[in-house]
């Protein structure tokens, strides 16, 4: 264990010191890790229902735009401290979530595919509906900057510090579970329900729990974006994102915490080396994914723990059981 | 059919039909405490069927299913398991997603006394990984008992058909059932196997848990089974201890077809 | 856990990727950032705005550009999603340090983009219907005439015409939204009641069903404020009904595509618009029509098209922020260029004359609008 | 609310129903075969469409550009399957759904090189006034759309009714192991049924874009409503799709006409996630191990 200790230990001095030393003070390469920290929160709450439990989502987005908005419009209208608009998002996210997965992962495969893109639709187009509440397609303005404990972290650099822990906390969070019974549990979900129950397991409440888990994470992603962006707009919580994260975790490595991270990361720092050739951009994207499934079975990052294996880096993935 | 205080499990009258075919017509037996009941019958008679009634993945169209106090008929399959049912599967069913080990398989055994949920695993950290511990070692214990135990963190896909078999039954022991359900166990096995498969059996059953079992080897039934029930067509045609059923017309007619009646007498 | 040091091992060597450039050339070249949707739903319209800036850019740098310095025009692509135009604006503030922004398409990026400039304190000249409140907004200003006016102006010609009543089909979305705010307003103003309101989705092939519904409050004319393709679809449905009442769209229809989708069609199509639109129907005496006739002979000499509506924003656009420049005596300072720019008085550009002030970030009035419909596959004005 | 009015919904829901059938139809044949619902269906939908308008500009004859296009769209829909979808198939339906969403993006982008962001119409198949009930008008293009898909129903059904690889193909759908031992080779079925969806794609594509401003990127909405109406049909059968589609098209123009056309889509999906409960309601009943779709 005691290695565990030390890495962590480093993990957190790498992310501490980040903004001082590689990224100048700039705030532009805070913003672009906030956007990462972001969507890495996105990409693993994601991999938590696809690759642990094995039920597939297109409708990740609707979760992620019900925070933003609620910390949006609770700090906008009715001037709620942020921290208290996100608790109330959080909240409202797991009872919706709760609500509406007990019905729709009764469903499987396709049926299930389509069930939470139509959620998700559903959710972009009462968003722009609800133009007095949520200022419609024209989008929702002045989100102020998020507060916690009287400080106001309107410089990006310090809000970059806040999203992290954040991102912290998550990864701990989904590793706490998968390394739990719990995350065996999901496995076996994920490989034979009608097997799982003649064991005791109750298919339909551990998918709907993991389903409020994963919401909650979504909804926790949403408001930090609301907070980061300072405006709110339906078009950044479209199918298109839901579909956007679900490349991000096939890309990075299904099933594994890491794997759906460095996806998100890979996915998003892309456009930073591709922004040149714009006409490509869309065609290049369609192109990697195609060959990272195609070669790369357990995506971008298992073929980096298998280059670390080479070099002895990393353990054996076997004897630590399930790979994280 | 003797209904005596100590029966574990009754079935009353119970069908089954898909879409016009009566696979379970009218089927009713009991299986006393603590012995191994065999059900046999030729291939297609509606064996498979009651079991996964009895388990619950399939809801009987009339009639009951009594275990100790509670009648089960139409209760879903996570809560019969609950009340102490096991059971393992005709075509193998082993969890292989994530890269699953066999560890992970038997441990999953352990689920009705772990209870694992999300909020223990966030908040109640320090006491899920002192049962996992706990939970750990008696899957060690059952992986001996099945012989597999260096095999604990292989995945269940590189061992032989046999070996899968064991990690089945190991599973379905690890949730220390009282009735344990198995659907033909020793198919696929070498008589080395099958001897060893029966002492498992004995041993089991010496711990006080009841085992109803499909098989077609006649062997481990004549040998091992206190009663046998012999289904034929989705009906029960006879009931008694294996001497009974040797000798019964009925019984052989169904195996061996018509003719063979007039040779016996 | 030996993962994890893998994990950010290659994290630190994908950031260090994208560290900042290299500095500053030596010859004396001040940026500006250019915000344009090149890709996704809006990338017709990216197209227009970048060659209209470039050309701009030149045409200021060929004049020896401002105040001793070069314009450099940097352009990113904001995919048409609020997100990526952040990321874009965010980008130019500190790895390009631009001192000023155009761009933008639609009200939700130009929010994002404003968002932004207003927290980096750099001036964005942007384009769209954004309702700009220059108190709450201080660095952005509009070159797109305010969507009051877009709806006001055709008001104001049926009022002339006495229409009775009209008909609102509006696209579910930004531009619908803003359709009908200032519908209602203009109907208030110029006393032309608003008869019946319907929403409909851009993409879909048939709107039929809307139309019905609204001919049976026979209105006298039809509101659609949407833009392209939409717009031709609703123009052909009513066609095909035999709807025969003018037909009034945005102000982002003056584009040489949506002349091409429309010019068949026998629905009366009226397009509230610029002067740039129609150089040869100004009057002699009008302060923008040399300004109009040059650019667009450059854009028609370099591009083999001529210049529209969108050009013209962002022409207009860069010649506020040069103009800014000058009167604040200074190419470096963003503060200062905000100050010149909100100074800028009775300047001749090609959407009008501008006079900014504290209170109005545009500096156009209703009249430097005109209309303009098709007749023979041209543009024409509707006197 | 008159009678006019009433019979411009229905037309109008006429329209939008013979598209969306068109599109479930291409869908579920790929379905029907080899288990997949490619989400790159729309891609094919734009490729037909504006293949055709090119040749058709440089003076191709119109049914010559028409045959060339499906051909290049079958061609096309085959190299995909082999290439792409049958290295993925055997891993799970989340592998197999990314890949289709990133061959759509991959298609979109080529798209955007071949014919740019501008949009691009072309001339209906026939010319002449839209037929007129009262004051409500359906164009004829609509007719062209129902009669093609009637058409392609009708050879769907002769295909597999009746020729002997039509029923391979369907018992390599129901049994895939079992059409393997008796000598199918289901590598070719599924070729065969990428390439005809990919061509009924493309036919959707051609007969519909004189409806439509096609762009680059037009194929999202008709896929997506082509899956909506697979998914209330049941993924069983093509008719059954068909059926679907316009019943989708319908719900869609009342929707707009009688509720409000600002929350159609809302009203569109919650069909689609009511149908699908009592569906599952239905499908759980018939044995719990029912594994995967």
């Amino acid at each position: 264990m005691m290695k565990r200790r030390i890495i962590s230990i480093a993990a957190l001095l790498f992310l501490a010191l980040y903004p001082v030393t590689f990224g100048g003070s700039s705030p532009y390469h805070s913003a672009i890790m906030i956007v990462l920290g972001i969507y890495v929160i996105l990409a693993i709450s994601l991999d938590l229902l696809v690759g642990f439990a094995g039920q597939i989502s297109l409708g990740h987005a609707a979760f992620y735009a019900i925070g933003a908005y609620a910390s949006g419009i609770l700090t906008v209208t009715y001037n709620m401290s942020p921290v208290g608009a996100m608790l109330v998002g959080l909240s409202l996210s797991g009872v919706i979530a709760a609500f509406i997965g007990w019905s729709v992962l009764k469903l499987r495969g396709y049926y299930l595919a389509m069930a939470t893109m139509g959620l998700a639709a559903i959710t972009h187009t009462l968003i722009i509906g609800m133009q007095s509440l949520t200022g419609g397609a024209s989008g929702l303005r002045d989100v102020p900057p998020f507060r916690i404990f009287g400080i106001s972290m309107d410089s990006y650099v310090h809000y970059y510090y806040f999203v992290w822990a954040m991102v912290v906390l998550v990864i701990v969070c989904c590793l706490a579970i998968i390394r739990s019974p719990m995350g065996r549990t999901l496995m076996a979900i994920h490989s034979d329900e009608a097997a799982a129950s003649t064991l005791g397991i109750n298919c339909a409440f551990q998918k709907t729990s993991t389903f409020v888990a994963s919401s909650m994470f979504a909804s926790l992603a949403g408001s930090l974006y609301a907070h980061y962006m300072g405006f709110l707009a339906p078009d950044d919580f479209s199918i298109f994102t839901s579909v956007h994260i679900l490349v991000m975790v096939f890309l990075g490595g299904v099933g594994t915490i890491y794997g759906a991270a460095f996806g998100a990361m890979f996915l998003k720092l892309l456009p930073e080396l591709t922004h040149t050739f714009q006409d490509y951009e869309l065609l290049g994207n369609g192109l990697i994914l195609i060959v990272v499934l195609v070669f790369m079975p357990k995506g971008l990052w298992g073929v980096i723990t298998a280059v670390g294996r080479k070099l002895k880096l990393t353990g054996d993935a076997i004897s630590e059981g399930n790979s994280e | 059919m003797t209904t005596n205080g100590n029966d574990i499990l009754r079935l009353k009258n119970v069908t089954k039909t898909f879409s016009g075919v009566a696979a379970v017509n009218d089927v009713s037996f009991n299986v006393n405490k603590g012995i191994i009941k065999a059900l046999i019958g030729p291939n297609g008679a509606g064996k498979t069927t009651l079991l996964n009634m009895i388990s619950g993945l399939l809801e009987p169209d009339s009639g009951y299913i009594y275990f100790e106090a509670d009648t089960i008929s139409h209760s879903p399959p996570h809560e019969i398991a609950r009340c102490g049912i096991g059971r393992t599967f005709q075509l193998l069913r082993l969890f292989t997603a994530n890269n699953a080990t066999v560890l992970d398989n038997v441990m999953l055994g352990a689920n009705n006394k772990l209870k694992p949920n999300i909020l223990k695993s966030l908040f109640l950290r320090a006491q899920t990984n002192k049962a996992e511990k706990s939970t750990r070692e008696a899957a060690f214990e059952i992986l001996k008992l099945v012989g597999l135990e260096n095999a604990a963190y292989l995945s269940p896909l590189t061992l032989s058909f046999g070996s899968q078999r064991m990690v089945e039954l190991a599973r379905a022991l690890m949730s220390q059932p009282k009735l344990l359900l198995l659907d033909e166990p020793a198919s696929g096995l070498n008589d080395a196997e099958v001897d060893e498969f029966m002492e498992t059996l004995l041993t089991i059953k010496e711990k006080g848990v009841t085992i109803l079992l499909i098989e077609h080897n006649m062997k481990v039934v004549m040998n091992l089974a206190d009663d046998i029930t012999v289904i034929d067509f989705g009906e029960k045609i006879a009931e008694g201890n294996p001497h009974k059923i040797a000798n019964d017309p009925e019984v052989i007619r169904a195996y061996l077809g018509d003719d063979h009646i007039g040779e016996r007498d | 856990m030996k993962k994890a040091i893998l994990f950010l091992f290659v994290t630190f060597f994908l950031i260090l990727m994208v560290s900042p450039g290299v500095s500053q050339a030596a010859e004396k070249v001040v940026k500006i950032g250019g915000v344009y949707p090149l890709t996704g739903y809006l990338s017709w319209l990216g197209e227009y705005y970048k060659k209209a800036a470039v050309l701009q850019v030149d045409t200021i740098n060929k004049a020896g550009g401002v105040n001793g310095y070069k314009l450099e025009l940097v352009v990113y692509d904001d995919q048409s999603s609020p997100e990526e135009a952040t990321r874009a604006t965010l980008r130019l503030v500190s790895k390009d340090q631009v001192v000023a922004v155009t761009g933008t398409a639609t009200a939700p990026i130009t929010g994002a983009v404003s968002s932004v400039a207003n927290k980096n304190k750099i001036p964005a000249v942007l384009s769209s219907g954004y309702d700009v409140k220059a108190d709450k907004e201080p660095f952005l200003f509009n070159t797109a005439h305010p969507t009051f006016f877009a709806i006001g102006r055709p008001f104001m010609y049926l009022k002339k015409k006495n229409v009775k009543g009209a008909g609102l089909l509006m696209p579910i979305g930004s531009l619908g939204e803003i359709g009908i705010t200032n519908s209602n307003r203009a109907s208030q103003q110029f006393g032309i009641p608003i008869v019946g309101e319907e929403r409909f989705d851009v993409k879909a092939p048939d709107v039929t069903a809307q139309l019905a519904k609204l001919r049976g409050a026979n209105p006298g004319a039809i509101f659609s404020f949407t833009t392209g393709e939409p717009a031709a679809l609703v123009a052909k449905n009513m066609a095909q009904l035999k709807f025969e009442v003018p037909l009034v769209v945005s102000h982002g229809n003056a584009t040489p595509g949506f002349l091409k989708l429309a010019s068949g069609l026998t629905t009366n199509v009226l397009v509230p618009t610029g002067k740039i639109m129609v150089p040869d129907s100004l009057s002699a005496n009008d302060p923008c029509k040399a300004l109009i006739v040059n650019f667009n002979k450059l854009h028609m000499e370099r591009y083999g098209e001529p210049a529209n509506y969108f050009s013209g924003l962002l022409a207009d656009a860069v010649m506020l922020i040069a103009e800014g420049m000058r009167i604040a005596k200074s190419s470096t300072d963003p503060v200062k260029i905000r100050d010149g720019i909100e100074k800028i008085k009775n300047f001749p550009g090609l959407g009008g004359v501008y006079s900014m002030s504290a209170s109005d970030h545009y500096g156009t009035k209703m009249e430097d609008m005109v209309l303009i419909t098709i007749k023979g596959g041209k543009w024409v004005q509707v006197q | 609310m008159d009678i006019s009015q009433i019979i411009q919904f229905t037309f109008s829901g006429l329209t939008l129903g013979s598209i969306y059938a068109l599109m479930a139809v291409s869908l579920s044949i790929v379905y029907k075969v080899s288990r997949v619902i490619s989400f790159a269906q729309g891609e094919f939908f734009v490729f037909g469409a504006l293949t055709m308008i090119t040749l058709t500009g440089i003076g191709v004859w119109a049914p010559l550009a028409f045959a060339l296009s499906v051909l290049m769209a079958a061609l096309l829909g085959s190299i995909i399957e082999q290439a792409l979808i049958r290295p993925v198939l055997k891993t799970t339906l989340g592998t197999v759904i990314t890949m289709t969403i990133a061959i759509s993006l991959a298609l979109r982008g080529l798209a955007l090189l071949l014919w740019g962001r501008g949009s691009h119409t072309s001339a209906t198949f026939s010319s002449g006034e839209p037929i007129r009930i009262l004051d409500a008008a359906l164009q004829i293009q609509v007719l062209w759309i129902v009669g093609v898909t009637g058409a392609a129903l009708l050879l769907i059904w002769l295909f597999f009714e009746k020729t002997m690889l039509g029923i391979a193909i369907r018992a390599s759908a129901d049994n895939p192991v079992g059409a393997s031992l008796v000598g199918i080779s289901i590598r070719k079925v599924n070729l065969l049924a990428w390439s005809w969806g990919s061509g009924l794609g493309a036919v959707a594509g051609m007969v519909v874009a004189p409806l439509y401003f096609l762009q680059y990127g037009s194929g999202v909405l008709p896929m997506v409503n082509g899956f909506i109406a697979i998914a209330i049909s049941g993924l069983k059968s093509i008719p059954a799709a068909v059926v679907a589609g316009f019943f989708l098209g319908f719900v869609e123009a009342y929707s707009i006409g009688f509720v409000s056309s600002q929350f159609s889509e809302v009203i569109v999906f919650t069909v689609l996630i009511v149908v699908l409960q009592i569906r599952s309601k239905a499908a759980s009943g018939a044995g719990f191990d029912e594994k995967g779709m």
